[in-house]
């Protein structure tokens, strides 16, 4: 232990040293120092959980307070009625649903780096999956909220739940909103229990380096007597890559299903076979871009340029690149299966996103979500990290406005001409749920990386290790090239 | 149906649910409960009445002066719908939208419940036998020409009581007024036909030509002339039906027609003269009356093109028999009668007197016929309280605060008449102003007869009952009323009536045989005809006089357009409000005009082009000002109305009635101007120019119809197709 | 494998088979004598059990007087709703039952005619708002058709009101337990019973296959149907 | 419920074509509106506040798009109309066309609906059952008519809707529903349920005439007709049959003749095949003229 921190205290002095030295021109395009101390990832992680600073409470209580805008709304709904939030026949969902699929998509990033990518041993992932993967469980748990709050009769809600009651009723497993909430369900708890195996070892470390109070007897409770013996290990890995492969078609599930909440229909608009693709393809794209925005501020605020370094941040950014073409081509496939599909009543509402009243909102999707992560294509820009952050939130934007595309025009433009609507405008009741929902998510976050380690403390040491001997390879063959 | 002897006043004794414990279903509780609900039973029970049951009792529909039987659905003491009673020939168990209103008018949370005696704006409850010892007090102070009566248009035994009772006061002053009646066709059809009101078979005709009859809309006997229409849609030897309409303002007969034509405002009398000379039948007098009105003459002041004037009188001489409707938007002018005139010299030359247009059957009681109103008596009335010449006047069944033309001044002129005592159901525009208000018991709960105006197979007389006891324990029956005013003065003629029901058991009774009694006893008799709901009679079968002449007949020239005031102001009648009376009924508020689905608000109705040039679009708050005054309302752009006429709805706009009515809408009748028809001295409704300028605010049209307008696009929804396409004989 | 794998899988197969042999279960009735609503206070004490129930051959004062039901309950019958006797019935016999006249409960009572006054009398059976019982059509079947006594009839619903002093539910009354006896085969021709119609059909919702052939509407062979009460929410919700 | 039995009655209500493996019978209540009748006078749609015990919502809350009219009649003007071309007057009149709830045969909204709140009944109704819905709404956003109208207020409690005495006239054999529900044109279900009980009770089935919607009742042309599709005598059957609409066909074989059929029935977006009980008659226009 010792004497990897003289080594790293070493490397820090030679960095001093020179300018550019050549180690640091390797190192920057590393994705991490091989070098780095065990201990130092240790100390440097286990930082983050300290005592917040001040600002951490102000930020955390105006999160709190846009929660609480969200529960004033929906305690005034829920006593007078959904009229209150400005929805009418025939726009019967509004910002509930289109913000839930955001969310829902937003979720899907969490399960692309710590499942995906960890069968296909992408090990550049391994120092910001934590907190993706915690991205995932909160992102999922403010979808969930709005699933409740989009029902007329939240205190029936388990109406819609299957157990066998007393009525000998059962839900329609027919709907594809039962898929989804089933759907849901089952990807949020797996989804922890995810987070939670996966974060064993590190609770461990939490619980080592303490020595009473709360957080060491949660640590003692949840770490589960982790002692890092070699059966524990190979355990935990089976467990970890068991659940990691049961994960990803639960991922690409639960937002097919969502998609299926529309494509099952028959209104125009929604009735479209590639929304499954579609809606999986936006949903690991706002994930990412979401990552990106989350990796930014969490290299910032914990100082962790160390272990969330330039490079990662690099492929993250490559890789939502990729997905922002994916999601472009299958938009252009959807609009273009609409346009040649003779249907009169799709093509009218997709005239009515390009040209009618929601063509600001539409042409900000496009913007946002196919012009704007071009820039992602230069390199310049690819570890700018001021650029990438402004890029990441637009990126976001245009994801949900994607969502709203989705819903609100098929409602006002659907067959019937009669009950078409132009003029719906969302009330200040929706408006609130949605605001709300970024504060309760930034609560939950906020509190999660105090509380856990949101840098994978064992995987990282994993992967210095893995780089390290790599790099003995390396020089050893070089050696003998010599 | 009742078909015992029990008598109709016991049953309503034993009536009657506990009173006021009425559970509402549904909004109470969700789960099995024990013991937390009180069920209230009968004290006793009629064997008839079982809870849960509905039964059903026949009466007459009291929201318009068609003369419907209604059948009404009761169900533990409480009257819940009203459905039309088959029996009747004139509306064969149908109703129109407003009769179905009519338990919102009898259960309006805003109805007067107490007497009251008004200083001011302020009310004071006082006891009947004050309020009719106030009324003696007040007659003793004048003298038999200084009482006035104003009524709408009454009929039955309340008119025979009420005749009475001014006869007791030495009163000649009764002024029967009705602001939308049909007063100025009455009298051209005296004229033509010599009756004022023939009996119309629309269903007998294969063409309809109809100027501004609005018959399936507001027009004397809507329900009956709509199912009449659906025969003659059908058609006569498999010939369906043609409907062509004449108007200037699209209305909701309009609607339905196969051909619309908008003709400039006031020249539908030119257009029929010169249909009759398109006709070329013709002879005599009339075509030398119609001589001048060549299709090049008549198109340019119609404004119809000369083609298609050939086409309506190539189609009328092809299918006869025809006929030939007038209505309010022909009679709305000054020159309205000679409109008329003109029309019904169209229906005499194309030789439908005697086929389509037949003399209606008379009532063998002259004097239970109905009074009809009209404006005339209106302007009268107005004419004597400026000359300050009443001390007292009554007011029944009328608001003419509120449906007088602006120009008139009522409302000043009311206030001399030195004490007004209004009988009202609400505390419309009228009763504020009166000094002792009377209420009355809703039409659902009130005993009465009526003889319809229009009638369709013989003479009826309809009878009118209870069909739940009273709401309000101190309001009473317009008859009980009269009765206790008569008695005032004649206490020794009446005083075998203990009420009303009393009066009118006697009065039928006693003419037992006449109206088809005769050999049944007195109980079954009146048993019988109180569970029919109607008595029909023989009566006498008229026979229609006058023959076509074309004496007297000048049409005006149009006017070269007035540029101060460019537009006339066509007032809207709707099926649902008429003239207002019934706007606290929050179903036909909220029922949206059919033409323009708007609800809950006044309208102005402009035509695309002409509000182009003005520059208003949908929803702009307009001003419309005549040389009368002005009001405000929402624009909507109506391609159903002529370019140089707009429309305002009449009906709503009230500044008083009740809750739904009061601050909805601008009500036109404030600024109509006070022209009246030369021949008869009836308003002329349609004869207001005005102007309209945007005032700059905007709002929201309130209307059902979404944002693609009318349009399909593009998809089988309404769909049509023209008689050549379409093989009815194949119908089942 | 792992323990841990191992319980895993153990535990999960468990609360399948579980809550799969719960959910295929028949529900449990709920209809014991245990389940009994609250008792109600009345404004009169009214015996049931005096009136309905069995006589006493040895002392007559003391035993019930085996009134049918529908002596009094007479609505039941004719309509959906079974609504509460007029006050007009109770009088109909008390006022010549000259022993009890002055008895307290009768002395209240006859005060409340005396003022033509309804007697506030508590519902016991309540239902919720949006359900909707059908008296007549269950006396029909049970009693009319099938000869069914009629305290068995009513007291399926209930109870055994003639043991009862104020009547007390007894039946659970919820949704389950109305649809546990709709979903019974009541075989048509049971004991008593005359197949009316084609009635058989009516009730359930299985419907027989009309005569392919003809495209004719036929009656079914109702000997070999079981009818079940109505199957169709609409039937008691509308 | 046990699960075996969930299962069997699965298979009973979700099934597409009735006609196909399981007619209907004795039922199946249908409508036919002849729009050439139709004088768009809204009697139909009081009617239905006057049974249904719909709410009046108010000016305010009907400009939100909040109104409850089950029944309502939409007024279509003719494609030329003041378009370059056409006319600027509507020559031909209006076009009006009741619409209500359609009882869609494979109803769109029956399949979505999480708690299973509207279903389909054996004599072919779409039934919707207030106590068990949740309010997704996902039922009135898979219709293609949209004819479904929701709750988005405490109607009952909420001022002036049914303010005393006025709540006198609620019928009470229809439930009064609350804040959150969705509801619909039931094809009048209580009047329905009375009519089966009167014939069950006589041991017959319910004659033609017996029951009348409330629209059918009160319509002063009689232009709605109501009655039971498998009842061959009945005026729907008779009218069906005569216009060659089945039931049971997204494209009927009439349409499909040279030059048309001459018929005038014909039921909204058929296309899309939810197979509506509703069939409409063409408007007809004089050519003449």
């Amino acid at each position: 232990m010792e004497k990897d921190t003289n080594e790293s205290a070493a490397w820090t002095k030679r960095e001093n040293e020179s300018p550019i030295p050549k180690h640091e021109r390797r190192a920057s395009e590393k994705d991490i120092r091989e070098s780095i101390a065990w201990a130092k990832i240790n100390q440097d992680v286990l930082k983050s959980m300290e005592t917040p600073r001040k600002l951490y409470w102000v930020i955390l209580f105006f999160a709190f307070a846009a929660f609480s805008v969200g529960v004033g709304c929906e305690v005034y709904q829920y006593q007078n009625g959904m009229g209150v939030s400005n929805k009418n026949n025939p726009h019967a969902w509004g910002l509930y649903i289109s913000t839930f699929i955001f969310w829902i998509g937003m979720s899907h990033s969490g399960t692309l780096l710590s499942a995906i990518l960890h069968l296909m041993h992408a090990d550049w992932r391994k120092p910001i999956f934590r907190f993706a993967e915690a991205l995932t469980t909160f992102s999922l748990m403010t979808a969930g909220l709005f699933v409740m709050v989009h029902l007329g009769r939240l205190w029936q809600f388990y109406y819609s739940v299957p157990y066998p009651d007393e009525r000998g009723l059962w839900p329609n497993f027919q709907s594809p909103l039962l898929w989804d909430a089933m759907a849901i369900f089952t990807y949020l708890s797996s989804s922890i229990l995810f987070l939670y195996i996966g974060m064993i070892p590190d609770l461990a470390i939490c619980r080592d380096h303490l020595h009473e109070g709360w957080r060491k007897n949660l640590y003692t409770w949840l770490s589960l007597g982790w002692e890092g013996t070699d059966r524990q290990w190979r355990n935990f890995r089976v467990t970890y890559l068991t659940i990691a492969c049961f994960l990803i078609p639960l991922a690409v599930s639960v937002h097919s299903i969502v998609a299926a909440d529309f494509a099952m229909s028959q209104q125009p608009g929604w009735h479209v076979t590639s929304f499954p693709a579609y809606f999986v393809a936006g949903a690991l794209y706002s994930g990412c871009s979401a990552i990106i925005t989350l990796f930014i501020i969490l290299r910032y605020v914990f100082k962790f340029e160390e272990y969330m370094t330039l490079p990662i941040l690099k492929k993250t950014v490559r890789l939502t690149f990729a997905i922002a073409m994916i999601w472009t081509y299958l938009n252009a496939v959807e609009f273009a299966s609409v346009w040649y599909s003779h249907d009169q009543a799709s093509k009218d509402v997709l005239i009515q996103k390009v040209i009618g009243p929601f063509a600001p909102f539409w042409w900000g999707m496009i913007f946002c979500g196919s012009v704007v992560p071009l820039t992602l294509a230069f390199k310049r820009f690819q570890t700018n990290i001021p650029v990438l952050f402004v890029v990441s939130l637009l990126l976001n934007l245009g994801m949900w406005l994607e969502r709203w595309m989705i819903v609100a025009p098929t409602f006002s433009h659907g067959y019937y001409p009669w009950t078409w609507d132009h003029d719906q405008w969302p009330g200040f009741v929706q408006w609130g749920m949605v605001f709300a929902s970024f504060g309760w998510f930034t609560m939950l976050f906020m509190g999660f990386c105090k509380v856990f380690p949101s840098v994978s403390m064992y995987e990282v040491k994993e992967m210095v290790y893995h780089r390290k001997l790599h790099l003995k390879k390396s020089e050893t063959a070089e050696q003998g090239a010599h | 149906m009742i078909d015992s002897g029990l008598d109709r006043r016991d049953f309503l004794k034993v009536l009657g649910w506990g009173g006021a414990a009425v559970a509402l279903s549904g909004c109470g509780n969700t789960s099995v409960e024990d013991g937390k609900e009180t069920v209230v039973s009968y004290v006793e029970a009629a064997d008839y009445v079982i809870p849960g049951i509905g039964v059903y009792y026949n009466s007459t529909c009291a929201q318009c002066d068609a003369g419907c039987s209604i059948n009404g659905r009761v169900r533990e003491g409480r009257v819940l719908k009203l459905e039309g009673n088959p029996a009747s020939a004139i509306n064969r168990g149908r109703t129109c939208g407003l009769g179905q209103a009519g338990v919102q008018h009898h259960y309006n949370p805003d109805r007067v419940r107490e007497p009251l005696l008004r200083h001011g704006d302020k009310n004071e409850v006082i006891t009947w036998d004050k309020a009719y010892a106030l009324i003696a007090e007040k007659l003793s102070g004048a003298k038999g020409d200084e009482v006035a009566f104003l009524s709408g248009g009454v009929s039955g035994h309340l008119k025979v009581l009420l005749g009475n009772y001014l006869d007791s006061i030495g009163s000649k002053n009764h002024f029967v007024y009705e602001a939308l009646a049909p007063a100025v066709v009455r009298a051209a059809n005296k004229k033509a036909y010599g009756v004022e009101m023939p009996r119309y078979n629309i269903n007998k005709a294969k063409v309809v030509l109809s100027f501004g009859a609005d018959f399936l809309g507001a027009w004397v006997s809507p329900v009956h002339f709509s199912q009449q229409y659906a025969q003659f849609r059908k058609g006569v030897d498999g010939q369906r039906g043609v409907l062509i309409q004449v108007e200037s303002k699209m209305t909701l007969t309009g609607a339905n027609a196969d051909r619309w034509i908008p003709v400039r405002p006031g020249t539908e009398g030119i257009l029929a003269l010169g249909i009759i000379n398109a006709l070329g039948t013709a002879s005599g007098d009339i075509a030398a009356a119609v001589k001048g009105y060549d299709r090049a003459r008549v198109s340019k002041e119609t404004g119809v093109p000369p083609g298609q004037i050939d086409k309506i009188a190539a189609l009328l001489k092809l299918r006869s028999p025809s006929l030939v409707l007038a209505g309010s938007a022909a009679e709305g002018y000054a020159h309205g009668s000679q409109n008329a005139a003109a029309i019904n010299l169209l229906n005499q030359v194309l030789g439908n007197v005697g086929k389509t247009v037949e003399a209606s059957t008379s009532v063998p009681f002259p004097q239970m016929a109905p009074a009809k109103g009209n404006t005339v008596a209106l302007k009268s009335l107005n004419d004597g309280l400026a000359a300050g010449k009443y001390k007292v006047l009554f007011c029944y069944a009328a608001n003419p605060v509120f449906t007088a033309p602006g120009a008139m001044k009522f409302k000043d002129h009311l206030a001399k008449a030195g004490f007004k005592v209004a009988f009202a159901h609400y505390l419309d525009e009228t009763a504020l102003q009166a000094d002792l208000v009377l209420p009355l018991d809703s039409a659902l709960e009130d005993w009465g007869t009526q003889v319809p105006e229009y009638m369709t197979e013989g003479a009826q007389i309809n009878i009118q009952q209870p069909l739940m006891e009273k709401l309000h324990a101190n309001t009473r029956g317009m008859g009980d009323i009269l009765l206790a005013l008569v008695k005032q003065r004649r206490a020794e003629e009446y005083k075998s009536f203990d009420d009303y029901y009393a009066y009118l058991r006697g009065a039928m009774l006693l003419n037992k045989n006449a109206l088809g009694g005769s050999g049944a006893d007195d109980d079954t008799f009146w048993n019988e005809t109180l569970t029919k709901g109607i008595v029909k009679l023989a009566g006498s079968a008229g026979t229609l006089s006058g023959k076509a002449s074309a004496a007297g007949l000048t049409l005006p020239v149009p006017s070269a357009a007035d540029v101060q005031y460019p537009l006339q102001l066509i007032p809207g009648v709707t099926a649902s409000l008429r003239d207002g009376r019934h706007a606290n009924q929050p179903w036909l508020q909220e029922s949206p005009d059919p033409l323009t689905t708007i609800v809950w608000d006044s309208w102005v109705e402009i035509h695309p082009k002409k509000a182009a040039e003005l520059h208003i679009t949908e929803g702009d708050i307009v001003e419309v000002t005549s040389r009368s005054g002005s009001i405000r309302a929402q624009a909507y752009l109506f391609p159903g109305i002529h370019p140089d006429a707009i429309s305002v709805p009449l009906g709503r706009g009230h500044e008083a009635l009740g809750r739904y009515a009061k601050g909805y809408g601008a009500n036109p009748f404030q600024i109509l101007d006070a022209v009246f028809d030369q021949e008869t001295g009836e308003l002329a409704m349609h004869e207001t120019r005005v102007k309209v300028s945007k005032t700059g605010q905007r709002v929201v049209v309130v209307k059902d119809e979404g944002a693609a307008g009318g349009k399909q696009m593009g998809r089988k929804i309404a769909v049509l197709v023209t008689t050549d396409e379409v093989d009815l004989s194949k119908e089942a | 494998m792992h323990r841990l794998l191992r319980l895993s899988i153990l535990l999960m197969g468990l609360s399948v088979a579980v809550s799969g042999y719960a959910a295929d279960a028949p529900q449990p009735t709920l209809t014991t004598e245990d389940d009994l609503g609250p008792q109600v206070v009345q404004p009169i004490e009214f015996p049931h059990d005096r009136h309905a129930g069995l006589r006493n051959p040895g002392d007559p004062l003391k035993g019930g007087m085996e009134i049918d039901c529908m002596y009094c309950h007479t609505y039941a019958r004719r309509s959906a709703v079974a609504g509460i006797p007029p006050l007009q019935k109770c009088i109909g016999c008390h006022q010549s039952i000259e022993t009890v006249r002055n008895k307290p409960r009768i002395q209240e009572l006859f005060k409340y005619w005396d003022a033509k006054k309804p007697v506030p009398w508590k519902k016991v059976h309540d239902l919720p708002d949006f359900v909707r019982f059908n008296h007549e059509r269950h006396i029909k079947r049970f009693v009319e058709q099938q000869n069914r006594p009629t305290q068995e009839a009513c007291g399926y619903c209930h109870g055994d009101v003639k043991q009862m002093t104020v009547a007390r539910r007894s039946k659970a009354l919820s949704m389950g337990w109305c649809a546990n006896c709709h979903q019974k085969d009541h075989p048509v021709t049971a004991a008593g019973g005359t197949p009316v119609g084609n009635q058989a059909y009516w009730y359930g919702f299985q419907k027989p296959v009309a005569d392919a052939a003809g495209g004719e509407y036929k009656a079914p062979d109702t000997n070999n149907i079981k009818a079940q009460g109505p199957n169709d929410c609409w039937q008691c919700h509308k | 419920m046990s699960v075996s039995n969930l299962l069997e009655n699965w298979a009973q209500f979700r099934h597409f074509h009735p006609i196909d493996d399981k007619p209907h019978d004795p039922y199946k209540w249908a409508m036919s509106i002849d729009l050439d009748a139709c004088t768009g006078c809204n009697a139909c749609s009081v009617a239905c506040y006057a049974e249904n015990n719909l709410p009046v919502v108010g000016k305010e809350k009907y400009q939100h798009g909040h109104g409850m009219h089950w029944m309502r009649i939409e007024r279509y003007w003719d494609e030329g109309l003041g378009v370059a071309g056409g006319s600027d007057f509507p020559d031909h009149g209006a076009q009006f066309l009741p619409m209500m709830c359609q009882q869609c045969e494979a109803a769109p909204c029956e399949t979505v609906c999480p708690a299973a709140a509207t279903n389909h009944t054996a004599d072919g109704l779409n039934s919707q059952i207030y106590n068990r819905c949740v309010g997704s709404r996902y039922c009135s956003a898979n219709c293609p008519f949209k004819v479904r109208y929701f709750n988005w207020y405490d109607y009952p409690t909420t001022d002036n809707v049914w303010p005393a005495e006025m709540n006198q006239q609620l019928n009470p054999d229809v439930t009064v529903r609350s804040k959150g529900v969705m509801e619909k044109c039931t094809f009048c279900v209580q009047r329905l349920h009375a009519a089966k009980g009167t014939a069950k009770n006589e041991g017959r089935l319910v004659h033609d005439g017996d029951v009348q919607t409330a629209c059918q009742q009160v319509c002063p042309t009689g232009a709605i007709t109501f009655g039971n599709l498998v009842d061959h005598e009945s005026k729907v059957h008779k009218q069906w049959q005569s216009q060659q609409v089945e039931l049971d066909k997204d494209a009927q074989v009439k349409d499909q003749k040279e030059g048309g059929s001459g018929l005038r029935g014909y039921r909204i977006f058929e296309e899309l095949r939810p197979y509506p009980s509703v069939m409409y008659l063409e408007r007809v226009r004089e050519s003449a003229i």
